[in-house]
């Protein structure tokens, strides 16, 4: 409806090969990074961007990591949490070791440190497929968290291994405030996101997606598959690691392995499969999703219900809502919101007919 | 703008199509002249790279012998190098002579001879093999050089090159030379013959329009001036090049005003790169604005309801002020604001689907417009308009001014233009666009220009009030019904071919006692019609042979009557009765022109039994027809075809029934 | 335009188009089995270079095993593969498709999640050679080649004719349109050799024919030596230049397509069963 | 030595456990190609629904609260009710989802686990239960004093009872018509339907049987450890056990089952002190892996062909 494609014709590849090819698309983007960036800083209050606007982008990052994983390279993985932790004590202990480690590359070694670890761990892809390499990621979830709370060297010695963020400065700005860290959250994750989006656009990504769809085929043309299949997992350790220390300095400041556990994994898979397997966009749908859910339930059920229902009610009422939509995604739209709103936009360009 | 202001001052010496070219080239080297899609985006080519390579294929042809008033034959799509073959052409002095890129071998043969062509520019290997096979019949020809190299490399006859190959030789010569071109385009004059057009031809063989730089700069100029036209427009070049529109709009007006043309990468992809390009001129043919609206209609009927319901609102809003909003009429606040509601949520995504964001000025002509349709486009803000003319005139003879549209009428005598009626009422034309002549048929020259020098157009009209045009017919259709009142076929032919399920009409009535008419259904429309009543049908026979689509037709038919009776003049001329075509009437078969205009009398022969049978008061009758299928093959289709009767009104009874 | 650019190795043979060269691949004595089940035993032929070599037999005879052998996706328990002057014990799939050899499917096998455009440019990844993050920052070298790539992708798409449909995602395509990306998938590696899987299989008249054309434009064009597998007899006639027979596993002839025809052993063979 | 043997026992016995939860999952997958991450959500749901009923059955109808008759009616009402989540499961996550991608289904299956895991709370609520079998915890006297090897002798009914339930579905699978059938269905759908197996038939059964193996494991495992979420962690217990022995094998499970159970408590008891112990989260699994490497299709599992 609101799209007017007519006349915008490319005259070249580099715009043929645009992000966003059609102007009206540009012109939403741009509205709404500046809205994220320079609006919702001056409107939103603590609460929202403490315990939402953070969580969400973090959790954007890694779902975004796991759907280059999954949805492109398409390769399970159930311990995204794990190399999230990686990233988070990887960050931690270059902060904490090296004298004026800056906190940007404190950033990149602890998303190295993981993507190191998720090749280590992708290399039973050499051998095995689908849910058996799933099972094997469930070893490095249970290994990763028994190594960083049994060696106590990663948590600087701290009891069961937690862990307080040093504080985060860039250039002499010292990042306290909520506000701060939601500025610097905002912008890592927008450079990744763009970044993720150009591996995905270009043979990087073709390579991937040819690894998930057709592996034999891909082999032949030239790709090879464990190659490919070990960039997918560097790259998405890479991502979730970067996550995970961003969970620990600008989203919690406190946290203990057991914190990255197999439910907060099962969480991001969840997120990328509500989001849409497959896009970068589904990532941060899923996780906006799956983030604001539970304080939705949280907030409403109750006041809907009144005092007819107990705290633990609400707690298994999300357990199932979120196994009921995992389900129904499932079934009814496999490529999850992502897709839902590619086919909204798809109506939207074609307003008023059907098809 | 200010720069065709420049090229319009009078005794400029941008009098031939090669100067203004060239012009373009020094005054906007940088913008775009052409576009064409081709792998994938729309390649570009700036005036400066057009002249360079007219150049180019200009000394190439130069250097395989192309003398003066040699003419060049060009043979294929829309093209960017075909249309600089024909500037190339001008820039020698010789004349370019388009040819229907579909036509068969036989068909090229007879304009090939006609104008004793030495050189032909093809699109590709299919016209190759095209003059390969007539080459006997054409013993004059010298070279045949051809744009797309595919499947060519096994020719290995000298006369046939490769375009690339040609333009590299002109390269060489104009580095060697580089004061020739320059030289022959010096020697130009606006009275030389710019470029032959073959009229197809209702009747007879067809004959070459020799019409000069002078006629088609004028009618160019005229045209860029009445409708404003800048550098900045967009058209798409789709037509076949041999037409005279397609000369007009794609190559002089382009060449005048000195803005880009866009070719599309195929035939299929038309309508996708129409939507891409999103011009801001354009020009169709009634048929494609109609196909699009059935479209429409279709692809709506699959809508959701709430969608359906908003679509129509706003779509009886139009209707009721669009086309008074589009011609600066006082209108309501409210149905402006409602107008505006409407814009947002129908006609400016409508339009965009359509292609149609960014039209300012479109053109329809060769065929009568449907009211309704031609409503329609303008009641969604789409500045569609009517012209008026021939081959012989450059296309050019009435234009609609902006904010003046009459549905019946093609307009006021353009700039430079001066219009008169014979007695018979046969429209008479002069002006700076006339033809020059027919080649080699001084006798059709003289038979069509008069003493004073009008050119006899062979329409039949009047002006009304206002001073707008308004066809009837040919003049030598029109006739007579046995009481002496006024039969005009196309008339009534066109009537019943604005309803959407009404694909071709043929009517007769001239020396007879009452008027019958032909009806070839809409497949796409009557199908779909058919499809959402449940009915199965396996082809056109049997759909055409259906009860319920002659009740269809039938009804159309009697809308048709109701509105002839309304007009005194007319009322003699409502149909008693129709039958349905087993066939669907084509050009292969000859039944059409190439310009898909039906050819009555030779219907008239073809189909005698079923006039008779239709006049005859027979309820049905057999008949048995040759076809000649896309792929050459024959066969034939033979129905039973039903006879029926139409309801009549009495010229009072008119305004009840309506 | 295409034939400039996507003219192989053999700079020679692109002027004069095609004419058959020497062997370029000697398959000898090669046997495959599969736990046990022989797929193949003791198969030699030879292909020389820009020829069509067609592969016939009854459904089950082993043809699609022998391609697979040919570009290393099976391992043949025994027999030598010459290829180039090479000899080896077996092929592996990454290896052949470097040394120019690319192929079809017989079920296609493109990848269902991409665009035909996106598709044929994985046919190119062989040849791209910007890293990880260049592609992350897509700007500079990893644009230019992907546009330069994207170049030969369109003359891919032009010479096969699937323009109005380079954005659809393969899955849409109907079965037709979809052998015809593979085969594009392909050539866009620029392959000296193009291994065939049936590539008109559940094609209706026409569009063998287009096919067809496009396999001979293929061979002319760029001198690509062609080995398909055909089970449709009129087309292997027309277009191939020598024909292998194979029949449960085993070569039962070889030859011109009309001495082929007139063995005794094929004919038998075809008569013998019904597919 | 001693010692030794007194871990390895135990190993073995829970084991046993292991085969059995294991055994579920073989027995869905081999039918309907599901690999049910929800099995150990289903272990959850059945104790929980055994011992919910077993709380509210005596207020219901005035049985003598904790006696036989309690016993045996909530069990068949456990039983029932892991029935009926089959049939539900069957009818509303996998037949729209057939034909879809394994991993597909398997990711349903993790949904589903939340889901059980919800309504099994939801409806019995979330506090830790014991659970008697009237089987006493101590130290199986006659092992004692002949050899002084210390072996409860809860886990060896638990693990005498596991181990007839294996062998008996074992030797169902083999020899019945109904095994005949969901081995035809494992091996192809198509060619199970042309023989006239009614698929839908088949999956309820199995779903049916997994439900008793759940229940059974659930009871067994809610005795020893109480009835509480850590239930669903049993299928975490299983995987390692499936990839051992290949995931269509039913020999597979039981020998998987036990050389997880017996490796990892030797690893823990004699590896674990050197790295700061805990490693039975991770062992099973690095064990599973590191055979994988070796034998991809797992101890029984059937080789893959990739036909091209």
């Amino acid at each position: 409806m609101f799209y007017r494609e007519a006349g915008q014709f490319k005259a070249s590849y580099q715009a043929d090969q645009q992000i966003f090819p059609i102007r009206q698309d540009r012109v939403a983007v741009w509205a709404l990074i500046v809205f994220f960036a320079a609006v919702v800083p001056v409107i939103a209050d603590q609460y929202w961007l403490k315990a939402i606007l953070i969580p969400v982008l973090i959790f954007s990052l890694a779902a975004l990591g796991l759907n280059i994983l999954t949805g492109y390279a398409g390769q399970l993985s159930l311990g995204s949490a794990a190399f999230m932790a990686v990233g988070a004590f990887g960050a931690y202990n270059f902060m904490l070791r090296i004298d004026g480690m800056p906190f940007l590359l404190a950033l990149v070694m602890g998303g190295l440190c993981a993507a190191a670890v998720g090749v280590l761990f992708g290399l039973p892809s050499l051998r095995i497929k689908g849910f058996y390499l799933a099972v094997a990621t469930l070893a490095a979830q249970f290994f990763i968290v028994w190594a960083l709370v049994k060696f106590p060297w990663f948590s600087n010695y701290s009891s069961s291994g937690v862990i307080s963020t040093q504080e985060i400065s860039i250039l002499g700005f010292v990042f306290d405030g909520p506000t701060s860290k939601y500025m610097l959250t905002l912008a890592v994750v927008v450079v990744l996101a763009l970044a993720a989006k150009n591996m995905v656009r270009s043979s990087t990504g073709r390579a991937w997606m040819a690894v998930r769809d057709m592996d034999v085929a891909a082999e032949v043309i030239g790709i090879r598959p464990m190659r490919t299949k070990l960039i997918a997992f560097a790259v998405s350790s890479f991502y979730c690691g970067v996550a995970g220390a961003l969970y620990a300095y600008t989203y919690l400041g406190t946290v203990e392995p057991e914190g990255f556990n197999l439910d907060l994994s099962f969480k991001i898979l969840f997120m990328i499969i509500i989001g849409g397997t497959g896009s970068i966009m589904g990532s941060f749908l899923g996780a906006a999703f799956i983030v604001l859910l539970p304080i939705l339930l949280d907030n409403f059920v109750p006041s809907l219900l009144g005092d007819l229902v107990s705290s633990s009610f609400v707690s298994n009422f999300q357990l199932i809502v979120f196994g009921g939509m995992i389900i129904f995604f499932l079934i009814v739209e496999p490529h999850g919101l992502a897709r839902l709103w590619q086919i909204g936009k798809e109506k939207l360009r074609l307003w008023p007919f059907p098809h | 703008m200010a720069d065709s202001r420049a090229q319009a001052a009078p005794g400029t010496e941008l009098d031939t199509f090669p100067r203004l070219l060239m012009n373009h080239a020094r005054v906007r080297p940088a913008r775009p002249a052409m576009r064409e899609k081709e792998y994938g985006i729309w390649q570009t080519y700036s005036w400066a790279q057009v002249a360079e390579n007219v150049r180019a294929i200009a000394c190439g042809l130069a250097e395989l012998g192309f003398k003066r008033g040699d003419r060049l034959a060009v043979i294929g799509d829309n093209r960017p190098r075909l249309y600089w073959s024909v500037a190339a052409c001008q820039c020698l002095g010789g004349i370019p002579v388009m040819l229907y890129q579909d036509a068969v071998a036989q068909e090229m043969a007879y304009v090939l001879q006609d104008a004793e062509i030495r050189f032909a520019v093809v699109e590709d290997q299919e016209q190759v093999d095209k003059m390969l096979e007539i080459r006997d019949e054409v013993p004059f020809l010298e070279h045949v050089i051809y744009d797309d190299e595919r499947g060519m490399r096994h020719y290995t006859q000298t006369f046939i090159k490769g375009l690339d190959e040609v333009q590299e030789m002109g390269r060489i010569h104009d580095r060697n030379q580089s004061d020739f071109l320059d030289g022959e385009i010096a020697k130009g004059a606006g009275d030389d013959i710019s470029v032959m057009l073959y009229t197809s031809g209702t009747t007879g063989k067809p004959k070459g329009v020799c019409q000069t730089h002078t006629a088609f700069i004028s009618a160019a100029r005229g045209g860029t001036e009445f409708d404003r036209l800048t550098d900045r427009e967009d058209i798409l070049s789709y037509l076949p090049m041999a037409w005279v529109g397609d000369h007009l709009f794609s190559f002089a007006q382009a060449m005048v005003a000195g803005f880009t043309i866009n070719c599309p990468e195929s035939g299929e992809t038309v309508m996708t790169d129409l939507r891409e390009i999103g011009p801001t001129y354009y020009f169709a043919p009634p048929r494609v604005f109609e196909n699009l609206l059935t479209q429409v209609m279709i692809r709506m009927e699959d809508a959701s309801w709430i969608k359906r319901t908003i679509f129509h609102k706003y779509l009886e809003v139009a209707r009721r002020c669009g086309a008074d909003i589009l011609d600066g009429k006082p209108v309501s606040a409210g149905d402006r604001l409602q107008y505006w509601l409407g814009g947002l949520l129908v006609y400016g995504p409508l339009k965009n689907v359509l292609g149609m964001s960014r039209i300012r000025v479109a053109y329809t002509a060769g065929a009568a417009i449907g009211p309704d349709l031609f409503k329609f486009y303008r009641s969604i803000g789409v500045n569609l308009k009517q012209l008026y003319g021939q081959t012989e005139t450059c296309a050019y003879v009435c234009l609609q001014p902006d904010g003046q549209i009459k549905l019946d009428s093609v307009g006021v005598p353009a700039p430079y233009v001066e219009v008169k009626l014979a007695d018979n009422g046969e429209i008479l034309v002069k002006g700076p666009m006339l033809l020059k002549a027919y080649y080699k048929r001084p006798d059709a020259t003289a038979e069509s220009l008069n003493a004073e020098g009008y050119f006899m157009t062979g329409d039949a009209g009047f002006f009304d009030e206002d001073g707008h045009l308004l066809i009837i017919d040919r003049a030598k259709d029109v006739g007579k019904l046995n009481d002496e009142s006024m039969f005009a076929p196309n008339f009534i032919e066109n009537k019943i071919k604005f309803f959407q399920f009404i694909k071709e009409a043929v009517v007769f009535g001239n020396q007879r006692d009452f008027v019958t008419a032909f009806i070839n259904i809409d497949l796409e429309a009557v199908g779909n019609w058919a499809e959402r009543k449940g009915m199965a049908y396996s082809g056109y026979t049997d759909l055409a042979g259906q009860d319920a689509v002659y009740e269809l037709i039938r009804d159309c038919i009697e809308k048709v009557n109701a509105d002839l009776a309304s007009d005194a003049r007319m009322s003699g001329s409502q149909i008693k009765r129709f039958l349905i075509l087993h066939k669907e009437l084509d050009a292969d078969d000859g039944e059409l022109t190439r310009t898909r205009k039906v050819r009555r009398n030779f219907i008239a022969d073809r189909y005698a039994v079923l006039v008779d049978a239709l006049y005859g008061g027979k309820p049905s009758c057999y008949i048995e027809t040759q076809v000649k299928y896309e792929d050459g093959r024959e066969g034939k289709i033979s129905a039973d075809l039903r006879i029926e009767d139409v309801k009549t009104f009495a010229p009072q009874a008119a305004k009840q029934a309506a | 335009m295409m034939t400039n650019d996507m003219a192989v190795a053999d700079a020679g043979q692109q002027a004069t188009g095609r004419r058959i060269g020497g062997v370029i691949l000697d398959l000898q004595k090669i046997s495959l089995s599969f736990g046990g089940v022989k797929a193949l035993t003791d198969i030699s032929f030879d292909v020389r270079e820009h020829e069509i070599r067609a592969i016939i037999g009854p459904n089950g005879a082993g043809k699609s095993s022998m391609l697979n052998v040919i570009n290393g996706v099976y391992h043949p328990q025994q027999g030598d593969i010459v290829f180039h002057g090479e000899t080896r014990h077996e092929m592996d799939p990454h290896k052949a498709a470097k040394q120019g050899i690319a192929r079809t499917f017989q079920n296609i096998a493109l990848f269902k999640g991409m665009s035909v455009l996106d598709n044929i440019m994985t046919g190119r990844n062989l040849k791209m050679k910007t890293n990880l993050l260049q592609h992350a920052l897509f700007w500079g070298a990893a644009q230019r080649e992907e546009i330069e790539h994207r170049k030969k992708v369109e003359e891919v798409i032009d010479f096969l004719e699937i323009q109005s449909i380079r954005k659809t995602p393969v899955g849409r395509l109907p079965y037709g349109l979809q052998k015809r990306v593979e085969l594009g998938r392909a050539l866009a590696a620029e392959p000296s050799m193009l291994l065939l899987d049936e590539p008109m299989a559940g094609m209706n008249v026409e569009e063998k024919q287009d096919m067809s054309r496009f396999i001979l434009d293929v061979n002319d064009q760029f001198g690509t030596t062609i080995v398909l597998i055909e089970h449709d007899m009129g087309v292997v006639m027309d277009i191939s230049d020598r024909v292998v027979v194979l029949d449960y596993g085993k070569k039962i002839g070889d030859g011109t397509p009309e001495e082929v025809m007139a063995n005794p052993d094929v004919i038998a063979a075809y008569l013998g069963t019904s597919h | 030595m001693q010692f030794f043997l007194e871990v390895l026992i135990g190993g073995l016995l829970s084991g046993v456990l292991y085969a059995l939860v294991a055994l579920g999952f073989v027995l869905i997958f081999k039918a309907s190609g599901v690999f049910n991450f929800a099995q150990g959500a289903m272990v959850f749901f059945a104790a929980l629904t055994f011992v919910g009923f077993q709380e509210v059955l005596p207020g219901w109808t005035g049985l003598e609260e904790g006696g036989s008759a309690v016993f045996w009616l909530a069990f068949a009402l456990a039983l029932v009710s892991m029935i009926i989540l089959g049939i539900l499961t069957e009818k509303i996550v996998l037949r729209p989802l057939v034909n879809q991608p394994h991993i597909t289904l398997f990711m349903a299956t993790i949904g589903l686990s939340y889901l059980i895991e919800g309504i099994a709370q939801g409806v019995w609520g979330a506090n830790v239960r014991g659970l008697d079998l009237g089987i006493e915890d101590v130290p199986v006297e006659w092992l004692m004093e002949s050899s002084n090897i210390l072996v409860s002798k809860f886990d060896l009914v638990a693990a005498g009872i596991a181990g007839v339930l294996v062998a008996s579905l074992a030797l169902l699978f083999q020899y019945t018509k109904i095994g005949r059938a969901l081995r035809a269905v494992a091996d192809d759908h198509q060619a199970a339907l042309s023989i006239g197996i009614p698929l839908q038939h088949i999956w309820v059964i199995v779903w049916g049987v997994a439900g008793f193996v759940a229940l059974i494991a659930g009871m067994i495992w809610g005795a020893r450890n109480g009835v509480q979420f850590a239930l669903t962690y049993t299928a975490l217990k299983a995987l390692p056990v499936l990839i051992l022995g290949g995931f269509t094998s039913v020999p597979g499970a039981i020998v998987g089952g036990l050389i997880i159970g017996a490796s990892e408590k030797l690893a823990e008891v004699y590896v674990g002190p050197f790295v700061g112990g805990g490693i039975e989260s991770w062992f099973p699994y690095v064990l599973a892996l590191l055979f994988l490497l070796v034998r991809p299709e797992g101890l029984f599992g059937e080789k893959h062909i990739d036909r091209v």
